[in-house]
This record gives C-alpha cells, sequence and structure tokens, in this order.
C-alpha cells in the first residue's frame, strides 16, 4: 500500500514542483507542435522579447503534433488560468476559430502570428507571406536552372495554410517561366523522410530532374539527400532559412531557403502583445519582407537563434 | 528473395504449419509486382527495385523484432518512439564524440533498454504489454521531445552515411543489413530452442511454465530484442536522411505492425515467422512504392492500404482454411 | 400426445428415440447407423472408449451437430432436430464436460443465459426476477448460495451444479451428463448422484456418459456400449459384469483391477518436503517420496493437493519450509525444478499440458530442449527423431509428430504430456490426476506407463480423487484435509475406507 | 487481443481499484497546488472536455469485453465529422447532418462487425484497415482542407448550456446512462460478457455469435458517429486530422478503468473514472503550465501506474 501511493506520488510531486509563477505581466503563447524548429525559433523568440520587456511567457504546445481539439483544450484551460494576453499561432487557421472567439469573449487580448486565423479579433497580425516567398524563391531556382528544365514540388501537409500559399507562389512563378516543366508536386507532409522517399519513387519515373521546390527546410535536405544517394544532381531550395539550411547553402548543397523568420515574429507577436497592454500604439499588422537567403547573404542567419537578440516593431516596419 | 523463400521452407518445417501458406503470399507479391510492370513501365527497372527493396529493409528491421513480440501474443506500440529516442541520443553521440561506432552503440543500446524496460512492464508488472507499450510510448516522446527541444542534429560522417544510403556492389548497404537480420531472425526464431521456447509461449504460456520454461526471462528477452531492432532500424534512419528530428518516429509503428500481420503471423501469438514478415513489409513497400510511380494522389493512400490489408489477410484466412 | 393422456404407454414408448444415426466428418464415419431410446424416468448409462463416438451422438441429441442419416422420435411422434433451439423445445439438455459458463455474469444470469425474463420496460430485462427464479432452481438442485455470485469464483465442482441448475431452469426432461464427476470429490459425487435420484423420481431421463464402471453399475438402470461409431450392445446392468462390458467397450478383454506388478525396494529419498506452507492455501506439509515408490496425495477435491503439487514444482510461491530435491535444496522456480530432473503433469492438460496448436513433435520436445540440445541450437530433425523415439516408446496414436496436438484423444494427449518429461528423462514425477477424462484401455497403459517408469528407478508423486487408483497404483499415500496433511497410509493401512475416514473433515 | 499474455488484473467494485486511487490523488493533488483547479468552471471545462473521449471510450470497452478492438473509431468519427459538415452546409439542416453521420457511424461499424464476424478477420487488423480507409475517404473529400460554414445552431449543441449545465456534460451523462443499460439490462449486454467470456455458452444458448458481434460494432460506429456530432459542434467546422488517435486514448481509458482484455471482465464505471483522469491530468497539467514534453510523459506514466496498482493488487 505504501509502495503503491508513493510511486503514484513520486510522480506528483515532480509535476506539481515545477508550478513556479513570475509576477508582471503574464503572457500564453501557443505553437503548433514540439517538433518543427520553426515553431521552436517562434518560442525562443517570445522568450528573448519577454526578457527584455520583463514579462513571463508561458508556453502551450499540443503533446499530439498539431492536434486541433487538444489545442482548443489547452486554451480553455487557459482561460481558467487568464494571463494578460495571448499570442496564437493556430494548429489549423480555421478549426481554431471557436477557440480565438472563446478567448474574445474572455476578454483576453490575443495577437495572432504565422498562420492568419479565418476569424475572432486581434490585437495583431504578424506574419511573413507565405506566397510571396514563394514567389520569390521559385523565381530565384528558376533563374538559377536557366529558365529552363524540369522541376518538382514538393508540398507540405494537404490543405496546410502555409503550404497552399507557398505552393501557389511556385506556380505563379512558373507560369511566367513557360520553358520549365512541372513533373509532379507530390505532398510529403513538411517532413524529412516522407521527402526523401517521394524522392526516390520521383526520380524512378523521371530521368532528368533540375529543380526541386520544397515547400520547407527538411523537405528540401530530404530531397537533397534523396539526390546524392542517387547521385544525381539537381537544384533545390526550401523555406525557413533553417539552420541546417544555412549550412547546407554554406555548403553549396541548398541553393537558397525563403527566410519565414520564426523568431522575429516571435519577437514581434510578443512586443505588440506587451505593448498593447501597456497602452502604447501597436500596429494592427506586422508583415515581414519575403528575404531569399543564398550564398550571397547567409551570414547573419548562422548566429544560433539563442543568441539573437529582437529587432524593435520599428525596424521591421520600417525598411 | 531466394534466402527468404528457402528459410521459409525450412522454418515453417520446424513449425507445426505449413509452407504452402508462405507460398500464398509470395504469389500474392509477385502478382502485386506483375500488376504494377503493367501499369508502369518503370517498376521492373533495377534502379527501382533497388529502391524498394533499400525501403522495405527499413520497414523489416522494425518489423523483425515485432515479430517475436507478437509471436508470444504480446505487442509493442512503443517501436516508433523508441526510434525516435534512439536516433535523437545515437545522433548527438556522434555529433559530439564524432565516432559512429559509439553512436550505433548508444542507439542500439538505447533501443535494447527501452525494451527492456517495456518487458519488465509486462513481466514483473504484469501490465498487459498493449497498454505497457502505450504508455512506454508516450513517455518515450516525452523524453524525445524534451531532449530535442524542438531542434534538428544533422550532418553526420559519411562512413557513418554508408549504412543508410550507400551501395556495396551496386545494392543498398540497408538490403545487405536486412539479409543479415532476416538471416539471425529466422535462425534465432527456427534453430535456437529460446525461439521454440518463444513459439511454446505464445502458443500456451502457461504449458510452457509448467514445462520448466524461464517465461519471464524469455519474454524480457523478446522485447529487449524488440526494442534493439528499433535501436538499429533508427540508425538506417538517421544514416539515410542525415539528420535527427523529434517526430523521427511517428507513423512508423502501425505499419511495421502491419508488415507482421500481413506476413501471416497471428495476434494470438504461437504462428508465424520472420520470413513472412519479410514478405509482408515487402508487400506493403511494393504498394505505395507503386502508387507514387503511378502518380496516385497521396490523399488516396492510406485508403487503398486499407483496403489491400484487409484483402490480403482475407484471402490469407481462405487458403489457411482450404490448407486444413 | 396420447402418450401423456394413458400413462401405461409412458413406459413402452420411450421417451425419445434416434433410429439409424449416421454422421461423417471429413476421413471418419463418427457415427454409423445408432439407434438409441431413453425412457422417462431411467439412467442410462452410454459407455465407449474415447472417439467411440459417444460426444457425437449426443452432439447430435441436442442438435449442435446435424445427423446425415437417421430419423428422431419423441413420444413415438416422429420430429426434426435442426438446431439447439428445437433440441430444447423437447427438453434435451446437454451438461457438457468444458462448461458453458460465463465468468463474468453472476450464477443466475448464467442459469436463465438466454431465456431472461423481460422486465416492465420493453428491451429491459428483469434481473430481479431471473435472481428470485434462479434461487429457486438452486434450491432445487440443493445448492445453497447467493445467486448473485459471480461464476468467476467458482470452483468445478460448483459450476457443475450451476450447470445442473441451468440444465433444470429450462425444465428438461432429458438430461445429458457428459462425464459429470470427473471433477469432482466423493463427497460431491455423493450428493450429485443423490440428486440424480430426486430427478428420476420427477421422471427426469437421464443420459450419462462415463468411464468410471464403478458409476455405470451403481446408477444405471440401461447400459448402451458404443465403439468405433456403432452400437456394439444396449443391456441391463444384471445382464452383464466390469470385465465383460470393457471387453465389449475395447473389443478385446482388458485387466480393469489394475495393480502392480511387483514392488521394488525403495531406494533413496528423492523428495524431502519439510513444513512447507503457502499462501495458496496449504500449510505445514510435510511428505517424503523415494525413489522406485509411487506415493498417492489424496483427499478432497480443494483439500490442497494441487497447489501442493505446485508449490513443490516451484510455480506457486512459498512463504514457510524448504523443498528437497536428492538432498540439494531447490529454490522456487518451474525452470530449476525441472532442470534438476522434477516433472509435473498439471491436471489439465488441454489449459495447462498442452500447447494445443502446435504439433506432437513440438510438445514433446519442449520440456526436453536443454538436454537435447546443450548448445542451444535447436535442430529439426533431432527433434523430430526424439519425439518419434516417445510416441513409438508410449505407443501414441498418431501418424505423425507433425500432426497437431489438439487433433489427438485425451488418453493419447496424456500421453504427450508424460513423454515430454521423459525426454527430460526427469526422475521425479509429480502426476496430478494423470487418468482424468481417459477411458478404461488407456488408463490401464498409463498405470502401466507409472510402473515402467518407477522400476527405472523413478519416484512419483500421484494426485487422484479416485481412491480406488490410490489404493491399486500407490505403495503409501497422504491424505490431505483443508489444506493439511491429515495423515499418511502405509500399504497395509491403504484402503478406501482410511483414505475416506482422513480426507472428510471432522 | 485475446491471449494468454495480455491478460490482468480483474478489477471488482468491492476493492478500490487503481483509477480511483490515481483519480483521487490527481484532484487533492491539483486541488492543493492550483487555484484555478477546484472552481465550478473549471470542473466544468474539464467534463466539457471529456465528452467526446467519453464517447468513444463507452462502446470501446463493450468491444474490447468481446475480447474486440476498434482501431477505426477516431477515422470513422474523422469522417462522419466531414460528411455531417458538408450536410449541413449544403442543406442546411443540422438534423439531415446528424443523420449523415450516423449513418457513416452505422455502415462502418456493420462493415467492421462483418470483416470479424463473417469473413473472421482479426479485430485489430481488421480495423486498422478500415481506418486506413475512413482516414483516406476524409482526405479524398476535403482535400485536406476543414469544412467550414456550419450554423451557429450546430455549435450551441457544444457550447450551449441547460440548467446552468453544460451540454456536453449532459449528453455524456446520457451517453453514459444508456451505454450502463445496455450493458447491464438488456440482453445484449448480457451476451457481450458472454461474447468475450465463452462463446460456446451463447452457442448452446441458441443465440447467434456472429449477430451479436456485428452488433457490438455497429454500437461502436453509432456511437462514433455521435461523437462526430459533438467535434463538429466544438470545431464549429470539420478538419480531416480533428479525430486522428483519438482511438488510442479512448483504448487507453478503457484499459485505465481497469477493464481487462479478456474474459469479458469489464467496468464501465471504471472507463468513466478512466476518461475523467486523463482529463483531469491534461487541465491540471496546463493549469501549473507544465511543459507540454513533461505534460506527454505524465500521460504514459498514469496509464502505467494505473494498471501497476491493479497489478499490485491482484499479486497472489
Amino acid at each position: 500500500m505504501k509502495y503503491r501511493i508513493f510511486s503514484v506520488t513520486a510522480v506528483l510531486t515532480a509535476i506539481f514542483s515545477s508550478a513556479a509563477f513570475a509576477d508582471g505581466e503574464t503572457i500564453a503563447v501557443f505553437t503548433k507542435n514540439l517538433t518543427n524548429p520553426y515553431f521552436q525559433a517562434v518560442r525562443v523568440g517570445t522568450e528573448t522579447a519577454a526578457k527584455t520587456l520583463g514579462v513571463k511567457v508561458i508556453q502551450y504546445v499540443p503533446t499530439k503534433p498539431d492536434s486541433i481539439p487538444e489545442q482548443l483544450s489547452q486554451v480553455e484551460d487557459v482561460i481558467v488560468k487568464k494571463p494578460d494576453a495571448i499570442v496564437f499561432v493556430p494548429v489549423d487557421y480555421k478549426a481554431l476559430v471557436p477557440a480565438v472567439e472563446k478567448i474574445n469573449a474572455a476578454g483576453i487580448p490575443v495577437t495572432n502570428i504565422t498562420d492568419r486565423s479565418a476569424g475572432g479579433n486581434f490585437v495583431a497580425f504578424v506574419g511573413a507571406d507565405d506566397y510571396s516567398i514563394g514567389l520569390a524563391i521559385a523565381r530565384r531556382l528558376l533563374t538559377a536552372i536557366g529558365g529552363k528544365g524540369n522541376v518538382i514540388i514538393l508540398e507540405g501537409v494537404k490543405g496546410s495554410l502555409t503550404s497552399t500559399n507557398r505552393v501557389r507562389g511556385f506556380n505563379d512563378a512558373l507560369k511566367e517561366t513557360p520553358d520549365v516543366k512541372l513533373l509532379g508536386s507530390q505532398p510529403a507532409n513538411f517532413q524529412r523522410l516522407n521527402a526523401l522517399q517521394v524522392m526516390e519513387n520521383l526520380m524512378q519515373s523521371f530521368p532528368s530532374i533540375d529543380g526541386v521546390l520544397a515547400a520547407n527546410d527538411p523537405m528540401a535536405v530530404g530531397a537533397i539527400e534523396a539526390l546524392e544517394g542517387a547521385n544525381r544532381k539537381a537544384m533545390v531550395i526550401g523555406i525557413n532559412g533553417s539552420k541546417e539550411a544555412v549550412e547546407l547553402i554554406k555548403s553549396g548543397k541548398l541553393l537558397a531557403s525563403g527566410d519565414f523568420n520564426g523568431f522575429i515574429q516571435g519577437c514581434i507577436g510578443t512586443q505588440i502583445a506587451v505593448r498593447n497592454l501597456r497602452k502604447q500604439s501597436t500596429p494592427k499588422e506586422v508583415m515581414l519582407k519575403p528575404i531569399v537567403i543564398d550564398k550571397t547573404n547567409f551570414t547573419p542567419y548562422e548566429m544560433p537563434v539563442e543568441q539573437r537578440s529582437c529587432p524593435t516593431i520599428e525596424q521591421i516596419t520600417s525598411n | 528473395m531466394k534466402t527468404a523463400a528457402d528459410m521459409v521452407t525450412h522454418s515453417r518445417l520446424a513449425l507445426s504449419g505449413d509452407i504452402l501458406q508462405m507460398l500464398y503470399r509470395l504469389l500474392a507479391v509477385v502478382l502485386l509486382c506483375a500488376t504494377l510492370a503493367m501499369l508502369s513501365d518503370v517498376f521492373l527497372t533495377t534502379n527501382n527495385l533497388l529502391n524498394v527493396l533499400r525501403q522495405t529493409a527499413l520497414l523489416f528491421l522494425m518489423a523483425s523484432g515485432l515479430t517475436l513480440v507478437i509471436l508470444t501474443a504480446g505487442l509493442d506500440l512503443s517501436v516508433g518512439a523508441n526510434i525516435a529516442l534512439s536516433a535523437c541520443l545515437a545522433a548527438s553521440v556522434i555529433k559530439t564524440t564524432g565516432s559512429p561506432l559509439l553512436g550505433m552503440a548508444t542507439g542500439i543500446g538505447c533501443g535494447a533498454m527501452v525494451g527492456l524496460a517495456n518487458g519488465i512492464l509486462v513481466t514483473a508488472l504484469r501490465i498487459p504489454s498493449f497498454i505497457a507499450t502505450y504508455g512506454m510510448m508516450w513517455m518515450l516522446t516525452g523524453v524525445t521531445y524534451y531532449y530535442m527541444a524542438g531542434e534538428t542534429i544533422h550532418g553526420f560522417p559519411p562512413g557513418f552515411r554508408q549504412l543508410g544510403s550507400g551501395y556495396l556492389l551496386g545494392v543498398p548497404t540497408p538490403v545487405y543489413v536486412m539479409v543479415l537480420f532476416l538471416l539471425i531472425g529466422a535462425l534465432f526464431a527456427q534453430r535456437t530452442i529460446w525461439g521454440q521456447q518463444i513459439y511454446a509461449i505464445g502458443a500456451n504460456p502457461v504449458a510452457a511454465r509448467l514445462s520448466g520454461v524461464p517465461v519471464e526471462r524469455r519474454l524480457a528477452l523478446v522485447y529487449a530484442v524488440s526494442g534493439a531492432m528499433a535501436g538499429l532500424a533508427s540508425l538506417i534512419i538517421l544514416a539515410r536522411i542525415n539528420s535527427a528530428q523529434g517526430d523521427i518516429g511517428e507513423e512508423l509503428t502501425l505499419p511495421a505492425i502491419a508488415a507482421v500481420l500481413v506476413g501471416g503471423t497471428s495476434l494470438f501469438g504461437g504462428s508465424g515467422t520472420v520470413a513472412g514478415t519479410l514478405i509482408g513489409a515487402l508487400f506493403l513497400t511494393i504498394l505505395l512504392n507503386g502508387m507514387n510511380l503511378l502518380q496516385i494522389h497521396s490523399s488516396w493512400q492510406p485508403l487503398v492500404t486499407g483496403c489491400i490489408i484487409l484483402l490480403a489477410v482475407w484471402i490469407d484466412n481462405r487458403t489457411r482454411r482450404i490448407g486444413e | 400426445m396420447n402418450g401423456s393422456t394413458c400413462g401405461w404407454r409412458v413406459t413402452v414408448v420411450p421417451l425419445f428415440e434416434l433410429r439409424g444415426i449416421s454422421k461423417e466428418f471429413p476421413g471418419v464415419k463418427a457415427l454409423d447407423d445408432v439407434s438409441f431410446e431413453i425412457r422417462a424416468g431411467e439412467v442410462h448409462m452410454l459407455v465407449g472408449e474415447n472417439g467411440a463416438g459417444k460426444s457425437t451422438l449426443m452432439k447430435i441429441l441436442c442438435g449442435a451437430y446435424r445427423a446425415d442419416r437417421g430419423s428422431f422420435f419423441h413420444r413415438g411422434e416422429p420430429v426434426t432436430i435442426n438446431d439447439s433451439t428445437a433440441a430444447r423445445t423437447f427438453g434435451i439438455a446437454v451438461i457438457f464436460q468444458d462448461f458453458t459458463l460465463v465468468p463474468y455474469l453472476d450464477i443466475a444470469q448464467n442459469i436463465f443465459l438466454g431465456c431472461e425474463f423481460s422486465g416492465r420496460l420493453p428491451g429491459l430485462i428483469d434481473q430481479r426476477r431471473i435472481h428470485t427464479e434462479a434461487k429457486r432452481v438452486l434450491d432445487m438442485v440443493g445448492f445453497n448460495i447467493d445467486p448473485r455470485t459471480l461464476v468467476h469464483g467458482l470452483g468445478v465442482a460448483q459450476q457443475q451444479m450451476v450447470e445442473i441448475a441451468k440444465a433444470l431452469s429450462q425444465d428438461a426432461s432429458i438430461l445429458v451428463m457428459d462425464e459429470p464427476t470427473a471433477a469432482l470429490s466423493d463427497r460431491e459425487t455423493e450428493r450429485l448422484f443423490a440428486m440424480i435420484a430426486r430427478l428420476k423420481k420427477n421422471g427426469v431421463a437421464i443420459i450419462y456418459i462415463s468411464h468410471r464402471l464403478s458409476e455405470v453399475f451403481a446408477l444405471g438402470d440401461r447400459i448402451t456400449v458404443l465403439r468405433d461409431g456403432r452400437k456394439i450392445a444396449s443391456l441391463l446392468p444384471a445382464e452383464t459384469t466390469p470385465d465383460h462390458l470393457v471387453t465389449l467397450m475395447v473389443g478385446r478383454p482388458v485387466d480393469t483391477t489394475y495393480t502392480r506388478l511387483s514392488r521394488p525396494t525403495p531406494g533413496e529419498v528423492v523428495l524431502q518436503v519439510k513444513n512447507l506452507s503457502g499462501p495458496s492455501g496449504f500449510a505445514d506439509i510435510n511428505l517424503t517420496v523415494r525413489a522406485g515408490e509411487i506415493v498417492g496425495l489424496s483427499g478432497l477435491v480443494g483439500s490442497g493437493r494441487t497447489e501442493v503439487a505446485r508449490a513443490i514444482f516451484g510455480v506457486d510461491r512459498v512463504t514457510a519450509g524448504e523443498i528437497r530435491l536428492f538432498g540439494e535444496r531447490i529454490g522456487g522456480s518451474a525452470e530449476d525444478s525441472a532442470r534438476r530432473g522434477m516433472a509435473l503433469i498439471p491436471e489439465n492438460r488441454k489449459t495447462q499440458g498442452l500447447a494445443l496448436t502446435r504439433s506432437v513433435g513440438d510438445n514433446i520436445v519442449l520440456a526436453g530442449l536443454r538436454k537435447l540440445f546443450p548448445l542451444g541450437f535447436f535442430i529439426p530433425r533431432r527433434a523430430m527423431k526424439a519425439a518419434r523415439a516417445i510416441i513409438e516408446k508410449l505407443r501414441i496414436a498418431t501418424p505423425t509428430p507433425r500432426r497437431p496436438v489438439a487433433t489427438l484423444s485425451g488418453g493419447n494427449q496424456q500421453k504427450v504430456v508424460i513423454g515430454k518429461w521423459l525426454n527430460a528423462d526427469a526422475r521425479f514425477y509429480i502426476f496430478d490426476e494423470p487418468t482424468r477424462g481417459i477411458d478404461v484401455g488407456a488408463k490401464a497403459e498409463i498405470f502401466r506407463l507409472l510402473d515402467g517408469l518407477v522400476h527405472s528407478g523413478a519416484a512419483i508423486l500421484m494426485i487422484s480423487s479416485e481412491q480406488i487408483e490410490i489404493v491399486h497404483i500407490c505403495d503409501r499415500a497422504y491424505v490431505m484435509r483443508s489444506g493439511r496433511i491429515a495423515g499418511e497410509l502405509t500399504h497395509h493401512e491403504l484402503t478406501e475406507a482410511n483414505i475416506v475416514r482422513l480426507g472428510i473433515d471432522q | 487481443m485475446s491471449t494468454g499474455r495480455l491478460t490482468f488484473a480483474s478489477v471488482s467494485i468491492a476493492r478500490v481499484p487503481g483509477v480511483a486511487v490515481v483519480l483521487a490523488v490527481l484532484c487533492v493533488g491539483f486541488g492543493a497546488t492550483s487555484p484555478g483547479f477546484a472552481t465550478f468552471a473549471n470542473i466544468a471545462n474539464i467534463l466539457t472536455q471529456s465528452t467526446i473521449l467519453l464517447l468513444l471510450a463507452l462502446p470501446m470497452t463493450v468491444i474490447i469485453m468481446t475480447e474486440g478492438l476498434d482501431l477505426s473509431m477516431g477515422a470513422v468519427l474523422t469522417f462522419a465529422s466531414i460528411v455531417l459538415a458538408i450536410t449541413v452546409v449544403t442543406t442546411g439542416s443540422p438534423m439531415l447532418g446528424f443523420l449523415a453521420a450516423l449513418a457513416v457511424g452505422f455502415c462502418f461499424g456493420l462493415g467492421n462487425g462483418m470483416l470479424i464476424a463473417v469473413l473472421d478477420i482479426p479485430p485489430f487488423i481488421t480495423t486498422l484497415g478500415t481506418l486506413g480507409i475512413a482516414q483516406g475517404l476524409s482526405l479524398l473529400v476535403t482535400d485536406g482542407q476543414s469544412v467550414v460554414g456550419i450554423p451557429r445552431s450546430v455549435e450551441s449543441i457544444y457550447s450551449g448550456t441547460a440548467v446552468g449545465i453544460p451540454m456536453p456534460v449532459i449528453i455524456g451523462a446520457l451517453a453514459y446512462g444508456v451505454t450502463h443499460t445496455l450493458l447491464y439490462h438488456t440482453r445484449f449486454g448480457t451476451y457481450v460478457f458472454a461474447l468475450g467470456g465463452n462463446r460456446e455458452a451463447l452457442r448452446v444458448a441458441g443465440i447467434s455469435v456472429r449477430a451479436m458481434l456485428i452488433r457490438v460494432y455497429v454500437f461502436g460506429g453509432l456511437m462514433a458517429g455521435f461523437a462526430a456530432l459533438l467535434m463538429t459542434a466544438r470545431l464549429n467546422s470539420a478538419h480531416p486530422t480533428a479525430g486522428i488517435g483519438m482511438e488510442f486514448d479512448a483504448i487507453a481509458a478503457v484499459a485505465v478503468g481497469g477493464t481487462s482484455f479478456e474474459r469479458g471482465n469489464g467496468w464501465l464505471f471504471g472507463t468513466l473514472l478512466g476518461v475523467i483522469a486523463v482529463g483531469v491530468l491534461r487541465n491540471g497539467l496546463n493549469l501549473l503550465a507544465v511543459p507540454s514534453s513533461a505534460q506527454v510523459a505524465c500521460i504514459g506514466a498514469l496509464v502505467i501506474i494505473a494498471l501497476f496498482i491493479d497489478g499490485l493488487r491482484t499479486e497472489r
């Protein structure tokens, strides 16, 4: 009996002990999952901003990656706790609208970042335009392969806003260069292994591939691995500007990566949330400029996110 | 496949089952290949076949250990999560020490330890394997997430990469690993007294215990082996995709289980073979490869896979009846 | 139904009759033109070796199987039986050996399974009524227990009572009992017989399948003998003798009053148990077994015999005392005991003795794997050879070791379980009810086998509920009563009377 | 999953089962450490969140009692909710949508039942197959997109309250009541115990085992269809990943609740406790702002500890 109670309490004490609270405003941050480096960058961004602003952030992430019901439950739980403000990345931009409405109903100011929610009232939206990034990075590749040849698109998770817009950008860029032939456009769910295997299989069907347009960096890397595995050459681009991508750009394996800067989005999102709390003026919308990272300009991105410092809203909005 | 085929014949003889079953399954694979060969001109190219084999190898390595577990009428739902953790640990060891060997040891060791933990939960704590390993899956995932903190570890020495993406005499390295472990697995199951005892445990644990079989230890062994194989598989993945990430093991468990079951191993324990599992893995891989080659949109893939699995197992039942 | 109107015809017109029943299974002719009749208020004994077709006949009677040929008559009226429901309308109820009870339903729910009473609301069932009715039926059977207790917790004897109650609840006029006493102690057997007598008085017809000749003569009003699916004879107890009956069953004379041929003088002490106590319900057990000895362990079912056996073999935990095998103290694990040459032939071969889905060969070599393959490498050819040797030695009736063991008859399955240990060349054997559900022919063989073992210097501890066996086979016997050794009987004290005297609790 | 190795503690109501211990400890622990926990609002919140899982766990209990398993539930729920949403959006009639969802549930239930009972394919692999089918259909129909534009009237089914109690809680209570009656007061229930405990008993009693099995899985399908209504109302949309993996949560809840995988030894109330325990754990951890990675591990721990306690008690 003793033993059994002990075994239970052991775990629980472990849990309860981690219940610490800071004074000053608390800000609840919602991200999609614990596995994608992009959202890690977002979280680091919010924390860096929080440190400088002297507020406390609490991270909420679904235990099942990208689980809609779970993020919804977490929102409901957080509303019970009534944080001062919320920075929100919806797992699904449509399905989480009820959650946003609940937050609004509870009168908690919420700032929307990364994926623009289809409904609800926000203090502001901070994001980068997936479409224009997709367009820009695709143009970069198409010019690099000399405006002609065969390319493949690796899509992200079916129906996710990010994937849809980026791929739309890719396709529009392709329209501008009629001599480039799109061989196939297959989803690889933003995942490296999927991309690797999809790529392997596609390479069987297509003897000559000149370019690969991947909707994010992991898939781009997967594609590179596949190409190397079959020792074939093709130019590859990704999106996110992740640490790994930058190194690959440096080593010349990856042509370029679109800068979809989670860190900055996290920073700005938090800053806006705090300013709003402190009754300071805030922009209604901040859109990061589409930047293409390649051999020419990768150096600043080599610094790990943990060591970077947040730009101010003005810096972002001005230039 | 040759080796598989004659492993089969031997093994089935040792069992009270029949060779027929295995031949039926091979036939199914052959039919599938024939269909694809007709539909797609690239399917039968050496490149593609090698590519299929390489992908099969991965699935098989996960499923082979699982086969033993299922032979004892157990189940291991933690395979995927185990792979994720093993891969991530191995990756960081390789990164920090720069020694692939050390990393490989870590990966397999971690896998085995996790498997052993499962074994203890199932034997000592008497928790049904389905639930024990389900709980274990969550715990491992938690540890992995915590350890990786959303980061990616990537870029391993080319020597290590060979394990996954390299070729030897024009055949991908994983295929050799697969064949090696097919032989080891089949020999272990059919040609060692431990294997025999495992079959006996699956068929009737009480009778096995009353015949002086150390049931607990054998079970612990089986789960440990399953874990170790997961660890090995994680290394192959690592070497293939050249990076480790928290979600690496997601969606790997159910296909592995499917491969075992399609391979004709019974969930009720006591009947089935490692060779069968290879055929199962081959079958499923070819199916996916085929759908990709035919440019079937990925939305169709779960649907088709589901139907084919049902069909395969149903035919399996039918032929078994005929066999009796 | 003129039969019912004029009472005197009932005795003449059988209550139920089967004529010219034939049934074939792929390969075997299970029943060949068998006719069988049963009259109200009689106990009709159905005897024959395993595989003679007794069970098949009964399965046809209760509608589980369909006959290929043959006809049925109920009170002289031709009827058809296609399924169990049809059979039930004629008041036919069967109590099979392996019970048809649901562990996690209570007694009442089990009794009325399939004919629950509807409650007030449509679709619901009236649990209260079920329980009151059940109580009534249980009283009728003379089984005093709360009908709300889960069957899960009941002992074999109690479960059987429930089975009988179940049959009566469907007011059965024809009750088929398949070896009802197989699992009962004498005490419980007496109670069962008393109840059978009561049922007879109420005009219930009873078809009683048994391997125990004593019962056949004690209970039977008529005896029908089947052999190889054919009806050999149907006669009155007065017209026959045990030996004659056995000859009819086996087709050749067999000596049933089995006795040891000679007695090797007991050798060194093989097993010594000192003050053994365990949580599974036995305490302060002391016993010794010497080489060349067959020692009986008797007592009522539930007196803790099996538990002691399991503890000695190292399956169940012990809290106090020590076990010495060949003078060395052994500790607790079945594996250890087995490696040191101890063997346990458990009481239920199907659930504890055999891996039914596996082959005869696989089962035979299982216990001996270490001995056969010291290096740990399993060689099918050698295994098959070893298996064949055992099959020859024990005359196990199977064409090949590859045959699934499930397809063998009870006697042969039991031999497989024993053979398992011959392979492991065990020196000390514990037999738990070695002859349960085995026909006379096979019984004699099993005994001869035990004999052979002790002559080769092995030692045997034999548990049996049939005192007659203990008396005939054993050199000495311990009698257990409610978890303790009530006493030891030397060879000349060894009589049924003494066993009973020690066995029943004062 | 009827196997020697999968057998474990039989939980009788007389003894305090692991799930009760765990639940009690959790409530006390969270109640003490987090102020927001023991409020009416939060408890209502927990129960509301637990409803959908409960709607799956109840039939799962019944199915597991028959030594079966239904891995397709989560996917069926998802597909049903998509069909519901599409129907509502196109026809504008919530009632039609609801019926459509039930129809989907029914069909998959029937399909599972047929495959298992008639073609006797093991439940695990059967439902693994139908899982793929339902998932595939969801993707095909929606092309990965959420289905939106559902009238508010539907959402109110989830967000509405009656006499201060949230609708889902009431629905959950009803569902529990119905299942309880089904299991303990109807022939169906009695035969469910028999299906897991001793099928021969049913055959002898002249009851069709096949028909029973099919009914059981149809019940599962229908409940999934019903849960789809709540899920859709909750999200006010339907999404092809909404219910993925819920079947495993349900199975875990059932096991935590002390239902055995063997011999029809089930305990419906335990399942209720199991579901609530999971809900309480997740809610409490969120209130304490425990990092997600730790939360993930805790859920695993909960499952294992609960069963470990049951195991301890049955140690001979």
